[in-house]
């Protein structure tokens, strides 16, 4: 019985995981650019989270109305400085520049808020739980992060497909040149990406705050685990990227059961099953 | 005195590190139709190119509407008007027929062409409008990305190589419906390979071998071998 | 007039660099006899950072392969070495190069899963193979498991009875291996396979057309580089006598430093990981005691000099000055001995886009 | 099988454009082939079907009889098969030379001692022998383009494919490069040329082939396949209707 209780425990995981990899799938989506300091984003959002709330003394989920906007103005800025500049046929650039912003940003954090372990406090809310037949508790929290995971990823589907920023977006990822002929700003358009991207980041950094510890080093593990769910759910759609953010979370969540050791490396192993059983292997959609 | 929507001056146009055009003098009157011929590799795309801001270029002037647009981003000229229907179509794969022709009117400016006024001229288009770009054939798709450039509403529809590849009875058809396009006064340039086809339609005609004007005026007072000549340059 | 053409393959400055280098090695062989323990390990902290990062710009500057899992090496070769002298008894010194040997091994199934990936997911593939390798190696309890284990005191005895001299055996090691490391490249990039290496990296397109065999050729580059970067992680666990997963599969020691020094040095030259190297410890001599402000810096200063100046100091001083320390390219000399100017492995095109070389030719 | 280089019903489709459809062709020993069509034909995608960078939807490709259809690109090469680009494709970061070398030590498996002298005349031949030490990414594309010619020769293939590579040449340029294509040819290395520049093909091929909409409209005597009203029609547009 406890199996299903671990099943359900790693399926409302994915939705964490799947957070953290939409933001970094829009971006690959969109402009080929894969951040290597999307992981530290997430931390900074949750730091940032944290400053809202002991200054503010506010509910973590409340200082989502401050750090969402924060971080969508800072991917912008963050866009249109730095990244654009280095988008183009090498990839060697962005990814190299976004190594040094990786490294940067786990420092800085350290500088300022020391390597201790943090925690988001949500109150009563964490001690909430919904009883499921067969005996089967959940916990409220997890449960409300995975609705609004899944509401965020629907979102951004209706987003792209539905409106005409989504319209613009895909176009300028199927062919840049051309959309420069409908009048598209690419420059702009890439900046408006970055600040959804972050947008999303900082709603997973939040969640990540509030279910468990966290301290300035834990980034790149949250890149990888973003970056195995976008290839286990398969490149390109987004409801893939839910799919894929949930099997990762069941497989750590069983092999965590097993021995408290094997939980991310189990998450890595089927990735790497997955990976070696897929034919065509994975190359990124390049126009 | 008719009004002089287009005119460049010395136009120098680089493709990559590769000089295309050497100093080109061009100027269109609004309402005018003017096909810009001559073979492959004679800087024709490139001269379309230029005037909306695609590749680097030097100029005494460009000047539109009579504004001067030389070294404006590619949006920015877009905006004021131009709009260019690119060679080999390249419609938006990700996109259906729809997108493809609601994200022409990305510049939303005012004017006669929206949806239905494009489905009226190539009713196929409604038919197929949910599928995706790719999935029309050669001449559909060529309507799709005239419509798209329509959808802009310009004072300056560019076209380049829009017979290319298609059979000519569908290259009748789209030319047509061209004819129906400009009859509300839309200037066109027209870059044609088809120089037979680009005749009918032209008022004028500038014809360009290696970067350079080489032969200009009415179809009427060219002789065939005269643009023969100058075409083949032999 | 073709047959009196003759093809130089190294000026006169690159002989009078290459008898400044051997010089130096001597210096550097003596280095035992005047130099104290500290120094000592800091020369072969210098000679690891060397090697790794040749390998790394081997990888990513020369064939266009961008890992970012490179420590996934360091770690096999450091584990191997542990495993090799407490199971079996090898001697240390043999176990270096037999580590690198089965880090190579390793290199194979782990090529087979990382280059079903292209370009910047290659980066992040190569890095998650490399944190399954630290992960399974933190279970494996006859090494320690989590927290690691320390070299047995007999084994370290085997080195050689004294401290001193075991200091020095261990930096003739590590000399032995950084000088045969840069050999190996070097005469790999002077070889038809440096020929291949540069084309890949141009224009992998091209290569392929004019029969460079693309998939085999980044096969045997990155088997080569992990087996080095194996014996070199032997010889940095046989250093500390003491090895963890953390320390030895260290993303941050073994591959961001690496990058940030071949990339401020100068990628696609095989310059650029001297300099880069140097300047790394001087940074780290003066500021290394400011903790993450210093690794901040470190951060900013690689993301300035990628915006900026993407060829590197290397780059920048062969573009400013012709300078070519490693004579890669050939030169043809015109019988009137007129002098045509000096070809170099440069990195890809990009640098086009600034003023074209010098001609000094028609 | 007397044709050294034979294609049979070669068929690509990209989404709704057929590219190549059901395209046969062949190359006799010694032959030059010219090959002629408006843009957008499906004439380079032929040419990246022969040399394995794309593989056809359907049909078979031989060479000397054997089978090459699904050989790799680089196997090609090396039996012989070699090939311009039409948007030059050199190594930026390496000499002129250096290009040739890779072309020469690869594609024939020499050693680079052997060959560096032939790749020398063959810079001589191509005008690019002053360059020799010049980064081919600092070149201009005439340049560029008749390094593309030498890379190919340096392959010392027995099948030589050109593309478009008189585009742009001044007359006097032009008819260097004829000269030099005959004197491949004299050479026993048969080609295939596909040009615009129909001036510069006649002068040098036997055979013209004229393809559009990926079918092989035409194939026969230089000047009598030129003189149809295929061709005409191709070029000049459809005679004696609208208009």
């Amino acid at each position: 019985m406890d199996l299903a209780a671990t099943l359900l425990d790693g399926v409302l995981l994915g939705g964490l995981y799947a957070l953290f990899a939409a933001g970094l799938s829009l971006i690959f989506g969109v402009m080929r650019l894969v951040n290597i300091a999307h992981g530290d984003l997430i931390l900074l959002s949750a730091f940032v989270a944290l400053t809202v709330t002991t200054y503010f003394r506010i509910h973590p989920l409340f200082s989502l109305l401050l750090v969402v906007p924060l971080m969508a103005i800072l991917g912008y800025a963050l866009q249109r400085a730095v990244f654009n500049r280095t988008l183009g046929e090498d990839i060697l650039p962005p990814l190299l520049v976004s190594f040094g912003l990786s490294v940067f940003l786990q420092n800085a954090l350290l500088q300022i808020f020391r390597a201790d372990s943090q925690r988001l406090h949500a109150g009563p809310l964490e001690t909430w739980h919904i009883d499921l037949p067969f005996g089967i508790t959940m916990g409220a929290l997890p449960f409300l992060m995975f609705i609004v995971a899944v509401l965020v990823i629907g979102g951004l589907q209706l987003l792209l497909y539905r409106t005409a920023l989504g319209r613009a977006l895909r176009a300028v990822s199927d062919d840049g040149e051309i959309a420069q002929l409908m009048g598209i700003n690419n420059a702009h358009l890439y900046g408006v990406a970055m600040a959804i991207s972050l947008a999303v980041v900082s709603v997973a950094g939040v969640f990540l705050g509030i279910r468990a510890n966290f301290d300035p080093s834990i980034g790149p593990t949250r890149l990888i685990f973003a970056f195995e769910a976008i290839i286990i759910g398969g490149l390109g759609d987004l409801w893939g990227t839910l799919a894929g953010g949930v099997i990762l979370g069941v497989a750590q969540t069983l092999g965590g059961r097993i021995n408290p050791g094997y939980q991310i490396l189990a998450g890595h192993l089927v990735f790497l099953a997955i990976l070696t059983v897929r034919p065509q292997g994975f190359f990124p959609r390049t126009r | 005195m008719p009004v002089k929507l287009l005119e460049t001056r010395g136009l120098i146009a680089f493709y990559g590190d590769f000089q295309a055009l050497f100093g080109i003098d061009f100027q269109i009157e609004s309402g005018e139709t003017i096909a810009v011929i001559g073979s492959n590799g004679a800087g024709k795309s490139t001269f379309l190119k230029s005037l909306v801001g695609l590749v680097r270029t030097k100029a005494e002037t460009i000047s539109f509407d009579g504004q001067a647009i030389w070294g404006k981003p590619a949006y920015r000229i877009i905006d004021q008007g131009i709009s260019l229907v690119p060679e080999g179509r390249r419609l938006f794969p990700s996109l259906t027929v729809e997108e493809n022709l609601s994200i022409g009117a990305y510049s939303r400016r005012k004017g006669p062409w929206d949806l239905e006024a494009v489905y009226t001229v190539f009713p196929v288009l409604k038919e197929k409008r949910t599928l995706p770009g790719t999935a029309l054939s050669g001449g559909q798709q060529q309507m799709a990305a005239l419509g798209r450039a329509l959808m802009a509403n310009p004072k300056l529809l560019l076209c380049d190589e829009i017979s290319l590849g298609l059979a000519p009875i569908v290259i009748r058809e789209i030319y047509e419906q061209l004819e129906r396009i400009t009859a509300n006064e839309t200037t066109v340039i027209l870059v044609e390979q088809d120089v037979k086809q680009a005749m009918t339609v032209a008022d004028r005609v500038y014809c360009f071998r290696e970067g350079r004007v080489v032969l200009e005026g009415r179809p009427t007072e060219l002789g065939r071998e005269q643009i023969t000549k100058a075409y083949f340059g032999v | 007039m073709i047959e009196r053409i003759q093809v130089e393959r190294s000026s006169r400055a690159s002989r009078f660099l290459a008898v400044v280098g051997l010089f130096l090695l001597g210096l550097l062989i003596a280095a035992p006899l005047f130099g104290n323990r500290s120094i000592l390990y800091l020369l072969v902290e210098i000679f690891v950072y060397i090697a790794l990062a040749s390998l790394w710009n081997l990888l990513a500057g020369y064939t266009g392969l961008v890992s970012i899992g490179q420590q996934a090496f360091v770690g096999l070769g450091g584990y191997s070495l542990f495993a090799l002298t407490i199971f079996t008894g090898m001697p240390p010194l043999v176990a270096v190069l037999v580590a690198g040997i089965i880090s190579a091994l390793f290199a194979i199934p782990t090529g087979f899963v990382v280059f079903r990936f292209k370009g910047a997911y290659f980066a992040i593939g190569s890095w998650v193979v490399a944190e399954v390798y630290r992960l399974t190696f933190a279970q494996v309890s006859a090494l320690g498991g989590g927290s690691g284990t320390s070299l047995p005191v007999e084994i370290v005895r085997h080195i050689a009875n004294s401290r001193a001299e075991r200091d020095s055996v261990i930096y003739w090691t590590g000399l032995a291996i950084v000088v045969g490391v840069l050999m190996v490249i070097y005469l790999i990039l002077r070889s038809r396979w440096g020929l291949a290496l540069t084309a890949i990296r141009d224009s992998e397109a091209a290569a392929e057309s004019v029969g460079v065999d693309n998939y085999r050729t980044k096969f045997l580059i990155y088997f080569l580089a992990a087996g080095a970067t194996g014996s070199i992680g032997a010889l940095i666990s046989l250093q500390k006598l003491r090895i963890s997963p953390d320390a030895a599969f260290s993303v941050n020691d073994w591959t961001a430093f690496v990058i940030f020094i071949v990339v401020i040095g100068g990628i696609g030259r095989m310059e650029g990981p001297f300099i880069g190297t140097i300047l790394f410890f001087i940074l780290r001599e003066f500021f290394a005691d400011l903790g993450s402000w210093y690794l901040m810096f470190l951060g900013l200063f690689a993301i300035v000099t990628m915006l900026i100046m993407p060829k590197g100091i290397a780059g920048w001083l062969a573009e400013r000055f012709d300078l070519q320390i490693f004579p890669l390219g050939r030169r043809i000399i015109l019988p009137k001995g007129k002098q045509i100017a000096f070809s170099q492995f440069d990195t890809s095109e990009t640098s086009e886009r600034r003023s074209t070389t010098k001609v000094n030719d028609d | 099988m007397s044709a050294l280089l034979q294609l049979q019903g070669i068929s690509k489709r990209y989404g709704a454009l057929l590219a190549c459809d059901n395209l046969s062709l062949h190359l006799n020993p010694e032959e030059a082939l010219g090959v002629i069509g408006p843009n957008g034909s499906g004439k380079t995608t032929m040419f990246n079907i022969i040399t394995g960078i794309t593989v056809a939807d359907r049909g078979q490709i031989f060479l000397l009889g054997a089978e090459i259809t699904r050989l790799p690109a680089f196997e090609r090469c090396r039996r012989g098969i070699a090939r311009s680009f039409q948007i030059p494709h050199p190594f930026g970061g390496m000499s002129v030379l250096e290009n040739l070398l890779v072309s020469a030590v690869f594609a024939q498996g020499e050693s680079e001692k052997k060959v560096t002298y032939r790749c020398l005349e063959i810079l001589e031949e191509t005008g690019l022998l002053r360059k020799a030490n010049v980064r081919a990414g600092s070149l201009t594309l005439l340049d560029r383009k008749r390094l593309e010619l030498a890379r190919a020769l340096a392959a010392n293939p027995k099948v030589l494919l050109l593309d478009e590579i008189a585009g742009g040449l001044t007359e006097q340029e032009c008819r260097l490069l004829v000269e030099e294509i005959s004197r491949i040819r004299s050479r026993g290395v048969s080609i295939i040329w596909i040009e615009h520049v129909v001036h510069a093909l006649l002068a040098v091929v036997d055979r013209l082939v004229v393809i559009n909409f990926g079918k092989k409209i035409d194939d026969g005597e230089p000047r009598t396949v030129m003189g149809s009203q295929a061709v005409r029609n191709i070029y000049m547009g459809p005679e004696g209707d609208a208009g």
